[in-house]
């Protein structure tokens, strides 16, 4: 614990950000701007040495653990560290919130204070969930996201955004509320203790359990993620944040869904988890052909990239529950490099949103021709959300597919595979209607191209889009660790409880063939 | 002599008296002298259970519940006053500022 | 007399009926004669006669009055709550005459081998060898007292009169307030007694000194505010002919009128009964004397007083009333207890 | 029980049967004559004006509300003048101290007015 | 004649009774004698009284004593009780001046009405004796009508002091009648000898008159905490009282009802657990999800905030139900944030209140958030905590109540619980998305930002804020305050 608390100062840097905000006049928009976005900056190197110094083994690092709460029964500790799962997703977190803050530059025009504040109090919460191991604390930070979300989306959104916020709100609070119970409920069955996660991989629950709080844990996660049924809130939410608040949505918040599988739900409850596995698989696959189906027949483009983040979702989901290290890879990459070019993609949503303050697709139209930089660069960034070769979608997506054909997955695989076709065909036609043909408009012929700011904002995406297409090595390799060891785990419990439930003299059996399993991947 | 028993149902009739009265009448001071029959009928109770049981505690309930019972009545006698001059009824079907 | 009913030999029960019908009478008589003993001395002390005409020096009047009134028509206003109307006087006249039943007229008398008391709620017990009475008739005639503010808050009310309205509101006022001064008052009388029983506070004082020189106070404070609480000059407000006409009974007439007046004088009776009790020693006196003419002596006496206080005082008026007994009687009360009780356990 | 209480019994009856009796035998030997302008209710000879069962002063209701009050304190000190000289300088005390309060109260009431009539 | 022996009196366990009744009756009296315009210091003098209360219960925590032959007791629970009382007290004292000077009422009996009421908390907390307890709860009620009906020329007013007079009053009966019921079927009106009795007579003393006797009593403490289907009298009473007695009847007399609601049940009927359990159960389920369902659809603040606290009485029956020493931390904890959040909310609205016109509406909230960026802040932090949001007390203190229902296996309770506490969250973000998220219509220039109110908001968010940060000193004593 002597160490630098690297992760806590990490976490709480923004936060130090907001109390400096509260003493800067209310008037003076740029240095709010400009303080939040140094903050955020600052977060983002501070962020950087945990990629350095991270050990690519599956050892929890930077760990800080102090006692919080103790009181009866409970013990709440601050425990929070990082590996190779949340490693990835606290540099996405760090390395969008510039951009984010960056992007509405000069769209907020109104209460910029109060705005950057709820920016800065977001990156907290998301931080925090990434980071901590105590289940307690996780909760405390999942929930803190909600509120500066609400009121990013409630404050500064568009015409619906009441509408919006509260549906938001209220989703994810029905969720994370069941998961407090099933949290609570896990804690007292594993018996006195503190709300460490690491000791509730150990606790063995009987199944029936299990499926009641894989339940409500995956109903928390499944909102957030979303999946199919439960996405209802994610377009009006993308429709109505202002372009920072769907950036950020799109690249961090979803992914608090699929992290929770990943670190939560999945090696927490393994016999249920096996149990949902085919559940899940339909559902996501669903969500996938479902939302391309829908995307292709929105008016509005950024409805139509939100509907895109449903279906991305599913291929991370389908790669998670594949359950084995392409999948999970796979799935693991995909929420990068969703968060990479959808993010992306709604920062070009919101170029020709503050332009035209209009997204239908149909207003637009041959805007190539008057706009060349901006086009070149919103294709790249479409054909990085297509998963063509060589971009950062493609590896995902295609470990993803792979991982699912090799485990039980795989007729589920096959058709997930349709929806890669589907993308293409909704995107790109998007593309064209929207870049390409006569530029009839009058309005558009007056559009400025992509002015310095806006660039240097793409350029970092579009080099990690290209980056991570091409040599996805370094991320994958610093994952796969923890990636392993968590397949291990939840394999081996899913095993050791079909031996409790068989006969006794299986169980020798079992443990070498667990053991067998990273050794195979090695 | 008289049964402990006796008391007690004469008591728990003129508690129910008192009862209904309360939810079937509409002028505020009967509905009061209501719920002072209902004090009173636990005062029988508890005088008939207090010489039943040879115990004083009982006695010295009603003692309270005597003074509470004036207390009570002196506060809604002057809320009573205070309505009827505001509104020149002491009808509850008048208390109705405030509906859903 | 062998024969016993729910354990009470017979002759309790002769005694019973005996002593309820002599006390009735004499309170009835009382009654009568005392307004005809009011006329005559207050005629006296305004040096005038008072009346003459009906028998020798008048001496018949009281009857003569009564048969005017049961001739007289019965009115009943037409706005009038019939029913109220017709009960107030019956309330009003019942405590009034029932109060006599706790106070012990004389010294126990001996019929027939049976010893029985005279007060009409009490017995002879010949288990314990005492005399029995009721252990909280200080408390009974308390409560009768305020039994008859029913009688004429109703009267006043049903009359569907302003007068009676508010002389009946002014008189029941009266009543409470001064009711509560004499029973504060009296508080001091049972901290030297250690009893509510009336036999045992008459017992008392025949060892000692007559509770009127222990606690000289509580004696004034008392009967004055009896005078108050029974609507005496000169505190008669609620009857003050030239402010309310009658008060209360401005809509009564007939028999119904008489008996208001009757109640007064039962009262009045009453109070002068309950002081004898309380302050003067009861029915005891010196032995050349029966105890129950000894009682009778000191109840006259006090009417007496009572009629003496109503030829010399003027009337008071409303506010100088409610203010007396509110401001004055009330605090002297109190006080009277606290320094009661300082003595007393200063001198044990 | 019966014996002291049963006397009080019969001396109600005795004054109940006493006042209808005379209420009854005056009524029926009595005259009758009703007219409208003898059963309206006296007003010194001028015609009423509204009703009786009209508002009245608040006074009335203080005094109500002070009475039950005091009345009840009253009650509390019944018990205890019996007991007080057995329950020593304590139950002095005691009573001093439950009068003291009463005088708070009493003073409030004073100083807000409630015992004047004006 | 012998000498009454009389017990043994010691005057702590309640101390800081007659140290309210004190300063109460000596405020009266200062009352009468200052001229009006003085009567400010009247305020000041009763938060010395408050506070010197505070520190007489200081001293007795962990040192148990009773009293009065065990009919007060001095313990954990009862003190912590006490100082949620204290605080309740304190925070509305501190709101009333200027809400009282605004609407033109005389404040000279308001602050004694304050003392004594929460005087009779105290004992309705301290109280082992259902006399004491019976005594302290009137005391209170009887100056709560009063300060219901304060304001007597608001019609609204003197509704809310008539109706919740008659309803307290026919309460007061039902309870009452259970008292003497079970003194009857136990022969004692002590806590703990009805406990020892029962204890001792096993199932000869389960009468039906026993039985009866405690589901009156329960009847009863419901109504006066307003649980459902008891609880009609709390909008109308809430809404039409003064603002600031609407704050103080919300924190401190419900939090009073739990005390002894708790004591009676958890001390004097610990072996019918399973019995009062179950009715618990039903009373909860029905109290947060009436006061849920009717707070969604209110549009005055006052309305909307006094369903809440239905709702928020249920979410404390929930952890009475458990019948756990978490389910009962809990509650301890919950009454306290409670006191905090609910008083905060409670001193904004009557900021944005002016005479006549309260602005109760949450259209009146619209720019709030433009116009005063603090204070509104401030109410979101109080609607948040309300909401059961980290990192608010108001979270923590759910946390604890649905923690101990699962300990105890209400895992369906918890559940309901949980999702009543989700479809709360419509109704304050409703506030929120007025205060936030609407124009502003108004200029707000009213407003007087007066510094006692200011700093009672001030005290409320920390209160709110810092435990639910850093709980544990709380939680801890909270835990050491119960009664299992």
């Amino acid at each position: 614990m002597s160490q630098f608390p690297l992760i806590s100062v990490m976490t709480f840097l923004p936060l130090l950000g907001v109390v400096l905000l509260f003493f800067v006049p209310k008037q003076s928009h740029s240095v709010h701007r400009m303080l939040a976005l140094l903050v955020s900056l600052v977060t983002f190197v501070v962020s950087i040495p945990l990629v350095t110094g991270f050990q690519s083994n599956a050892d929890f690092q930077f760990v800080e653990k102090m006692p919080w709460i103790a009181a009866g029964p409970f013990q709440m500790n601050y425990h929070v560290a990082i590996d190779g799962i949340s490693l990835w997703l606290v540099l996405l977190t760090t390395f969008i919130m510039p951009i984010a803050i960056l992007s509405t530059w000069t769209a907020v025009e109104e209460k910029v204070k109060e705005y950057m504040i709820c920016l800065l109090l977001l990156e907290v919460g998301m931080l925090g969930a990434f980071v901590s191991l105590d289940l307690f604390l996780f909760y405390i930070f999942w929930e803190v996201m909600l509120i500066p979300m609400y009121f990013i989306i409630g404050i500064w959104g568009g015409k619906n955004k009441i509408y919006a916020a509260v549906k938001f709100f209220i989703y994810t609070m029905v969720g994370s509320m069941l998961m407090l119970v099933a949290l609570v409920t896990l804690y007292f069955k594993a018996g006195a203790g503190d709300f460490n996660v690491l000791r509730f991989y150990e606790v063995t629950l009987d199944p029936a359990t299990q499926v009641w709080m894989f339940l409500a844990f995956a109903l928390a996660f499944a909102i957030k993620v979303p999946m199919f049924p439960l996405h209802t809130w994610l377009p009006d939410a993308h429709t109505e944040a202002p372009t920072a608040g769907s950036v950020i949505l799109a690249a961090v918040l979803l992914k608090m869904g699929t992290y929770g599988f990943v670190r939560f739900a999945m090696p927490l409850f393994p016999d249920a988890t096996d149990k949902f596995t085919p559940l899940i698989a339909t559902l996501s696959v669903i969500g996938i052909i479902y939302a391309a189906l829908v995307a292709m027949v929105q008016e509005d483009v950024k409805k139509l990239v939100a509907y895109s983040s449903v279906a991305h979702l599913g291929y991370v989901m389908l790669g998670v529950f594949a359950l084995n290290l392409q999948g999970l890879s796979g799935g693991m990459l995909q929420m990068l490099n969703h968060g990479v070019s959808t993010g992306a993609l709604f920062l070009i949503v919101g170029f020709i949103y503050e332009r035209r303050h209009t997204r239908l697709i149909t207003d637009f139209g041959g805007l190539a021709k008057q706009m060349p930089v901006f086009a070149t660069i919103f294709m790249i960034v479409t054909l990085s959300s297509i998963g063509l070769p060589g971009t950062n979608g493609f590896v995902g997506e295609f470990l993803v597919l792979l991982g699912a054909f090799e485990s039980e997955l795989r007729w589920y695989a096959v058709i997930g595979t349709s929806g890669v076709i589907l993308a293409a065909v909704y995107m790109l036609w998007m593309f064209q209607r929207v870049m390409f043909g006569e530029l009839t408009n009058p309005k558009n012929q007056t559009l400025c191209d992509l002015n310095a700011r806006e660039v240097g904002i793409m350029l970092p995406l579009l080099v990690l889009i290209f980056v991570m297409g091409v040599y996805p090595t370094p991320f994958i390799e610093k994952m796969s660790p923890s990636l392993e060891k968590l397949i291990v785990h939840v394999k081996t419990k899913q095993q050791g409880a079909v031996a409790q439930v068989e006969t006794v003299p299986a169980a020798p059996q079992v443990m070498p063939a667990a053991a067998v399993v990273p050794a195979e991947h090695k | 002599m008289v049964s402990l028993h006796s008391y007690l149902i004469v008591s728990a009739i003129l508690f129910s008296i008192g009862t209904i009265g309360v939810l079937v009448r509409r002028n505020a001071i009967v509905i009061f002298m209501c719920v002072e029959m209902m004090l009173n009928a636990v005062n029988l109770t508890f005088i008939a259970l207090s010489r039943h049981l040879g115990n004083i505690d009982g006695q010295i309930f009603v003692f309270f519940v005597m003074t509470v019972a004036a207390a009570e009545a002196a506060v809604g006698l002057a809320l009573m006053i205070a309505f009827y001059k505001n509104r020149e009824s002491i009808d509850v079907e008048d208390v109705k500022l405030m509906k859903l | 007399m062998g024969y016993e009913l729910f354990g009470l030999p017979m002759i309790y029960y002769i005694s019973m009926v005996a002593k309820v019908l002599v006390v009735f009478v004499f309170v009835l008589l009382t009654v009568a004669y005392a307004t005809y003993a009011e006329r005559k001395i207050i005629g006296h002390m305004q040096v005038r006669l008072g009346p003459m005409r009906t028998g020798w020096h008048g001496l018949l009047q009281p009857i003569a009055d009564g048969l005017k009134l049961f001739f007289k028509e019965e009115i009943v206003p037409s706005q009038a709550d019939k029913f109220a109307f017709l009960i107030a006087p019956i309330i009003a006249l019942v405590p009034a005459f029932i109060g006599f039943a706790v106070i012990p007229f004389g010294e126990t008398i001996e019929v027939a081998g049976y010893k029985i008391p005279l007060q009409i709620a009490g017995y002879y017990d010949t288990v314990s060898g005492q005399v029995v009475d009721m252990n909280v008739g200080v408390l009974y005639i308390l409560a009768l007292a305020s039994i008859g503010v029913y009688g004429i808050v109703l009267a006043g009310w049903s009359s569907n009169s302003k007068y009676s309205l508010l002389g009946g509101l002014r008189s029941s006022a009266q009543m409470i307030s001064y009711e509560l001064a004499a029973g504060l008052a009296i508080i001091s009388v049972f901290m030297l007694s250690e009893s509510l029983s009336l036999q045992k506070i008459v017992a008392d004082q025949a060892n000692g000194a007559w509770y009127c020189f222990k606690q000289p106070l509580a004696f004034i404070l008392f009967f004055i505010c009896s005078l108050a609480e029974i609507n005496r000059t000169p505190f008669d407000l609620p009857e003050a002919e030239t402010e309310l006409v009658s008060g209360f009974c401005t809509e009564y007439s007939s028999m119904k009128y008489a008996m208001f007046f009757m109640a007064e004088y039962a009262n009045m009776v009453t109070v002068c009964a309950v002081t004898t009790t309380l302050f003067l020693g009861g029915w005891h006196g010196p032995a050349f004397l029966p105890g129950w003419a000894w009682f009778i002596a000191k109840v006259y006496f006090l009417i007496f007083v009572c009629m003496w206080i109503r030829a010399t005082y003027p009337r008071y008026r409303y506010d100088q009333l409610m203010r007396l007994g509110w401001k004055v009687f009330l605090p002297l009360t109190l006080v009277n207890i606290i320094v009661t009780g300082i003595v007393v356990s200063l001198q044990s | 029980m019966l014996g002291v209480y049963l006397p009080i019994i019969v001396l109600v009856a005795v004054a109940v049967i006493f006042g209808l009796a005379s209420l009854t035998f005056s009524s029926l030997i009595g005259q009758k004559k009703p007219s409208a302008v003898k059963l309206a209710p006296y007003e010194c000879g001028c015609e009423p004006v509204g009703s009786a069962r009209e508002r009245f002063s608040v006074k009335f209701y203080i005094i109500a509300m002070l009475f039950i009050l005091f009345d009840i304190e009253a009650v509390f000190m019944y018990p205890w003048s019996v007991l007080f000289k057995r329950l020593g300088i304590f139950g002095v005390v005691e009573m001093g101290l439950f009068i003291v309060i009463l005088f708070v109260g009493y003073i409030y009431v004073w100083k807000k007015g409630a015992l004047e009539w004006e | 004649m012998e000498t009454i022996v009389l017990p043994v009196i010691n005057l702590a366990p309640i101390m800081p009774e007659i140290i309210l009744s004190v300063f109460g009756m000596a405020l009266l009296l200062v009352n009468v004698f200052v001229p009006s315009e003085q009567k400010a210091y009247l305020g000041y003098l009763s938060l010395v009284g408050i506070i010197a209360a505070g520190v007489s219960i200081v001293g007795g925590w962990g040192v148990p004593l009773d009293s009065f032959s065990g009919s007060v007791v001095q313990d954990n629970f009862a003190l912590f009780f006490k100082g949620i009382f204290l605080l309740s007290a304190g925070l509305t004292i501190l709101i009333s001046d200027h809400y009282m000077k605004r609407e033109g009422c005389n404040q000279g009996e308001l602050y004694p009405l304050i003392l004594f009421a929460t005087m009779g908390m105290m004992l309705m907390a301290s109280g082992t004796d259902l006399m004491t307890v019976f005594l302290g709860l009137e005391v209170l009620s009887v100056s709560l009508y009063v300060l219901a009906g304060f304001n007597r020329a608001n019609l609204k007013s003197n509704e809310a002091g008539l109706k919740y007079f008659l309803l307290g009053a026919f309460s007061t009966g039902f309870l009452l009648y259970g008292m003497a019921l079970t003194y009857g079927a136990t022969g004692t009106t002590k806590i703990p000898k009805i406990a020892e009795f029962v204890a001792a007579n096993g199932m000869v003393a389960q009468s039906p008159m026993f039985y009866i006797g405690m589901l009156l009593m329960a009847s009863g403490f419901a109504f006066k905490i307003a649980a459902a289907p008891f609880h009609m009298w709390t909008p109308d009473v809430y809404e039409g009282a003064p603002t600031p007695m609407t704050a103080f009847m919300s924190a401190g007399p419900k939090a009073a009802g739990f005390a002894a609601f708790m004591r009676v049940l958890i001390v004097a009927f610990p072996t019918l657990k399973a019995d009062w359990s179950d009715l618990l159960w039903v009373l909860a389920v029905l109290t947060m999800t009436i006061g849920n369902l009717i707070a969604l659809n209110q549009d005055n603040i006052k309305r909307m905030l006094a369903y809440s606290s239905i709702a928020h009485a249920g979410y404390a029956l929930v952890g009475f139900t458990a019948g756990n020493a978490e389910g009962a931390a809990g509650i301890l904890f919950y009454m306290l944030s409670y006191a905090f959040m609910n008083i905060g909310a409670f001193a904004i609205i009557i900021l944005v209140g002016k005479k006549g016109e309260e602005n109760n509406n949450v259209a009146d909230y619209a720019g709030f958030a433009t116009k005063h960026p603090v204070l509104a802040l401030a109410m979101a932090i109080f609607l948040f905590s309300l909401a059961g949001m980290p990192p608010t007390a108001g979270f923590i203190g759910k946390f604890y109540l649905f923690s101990g229902a699962i300990k105890a296996g209400y895992i369906w309770l918890a559940i309901i619980g949980v999702l009543n506490s989700a479809a709360s969250v419509y109704y304050y973000l409703r506030v929120m998305v007025y205060m936030y998220m609407k124009n502003p219509t108004e200029e707000f220039d009213w407003m007087t930002l007066s510094p006692a109110v200011m700093l009672c908001i001030l005290i409320a968010v920390v209160g709110v804020i810092i435990p639910g940060v850093v709980p544990s000193y709380l939680l801890e004593l909270a835990q050491k305050a119960v009664l299992l």
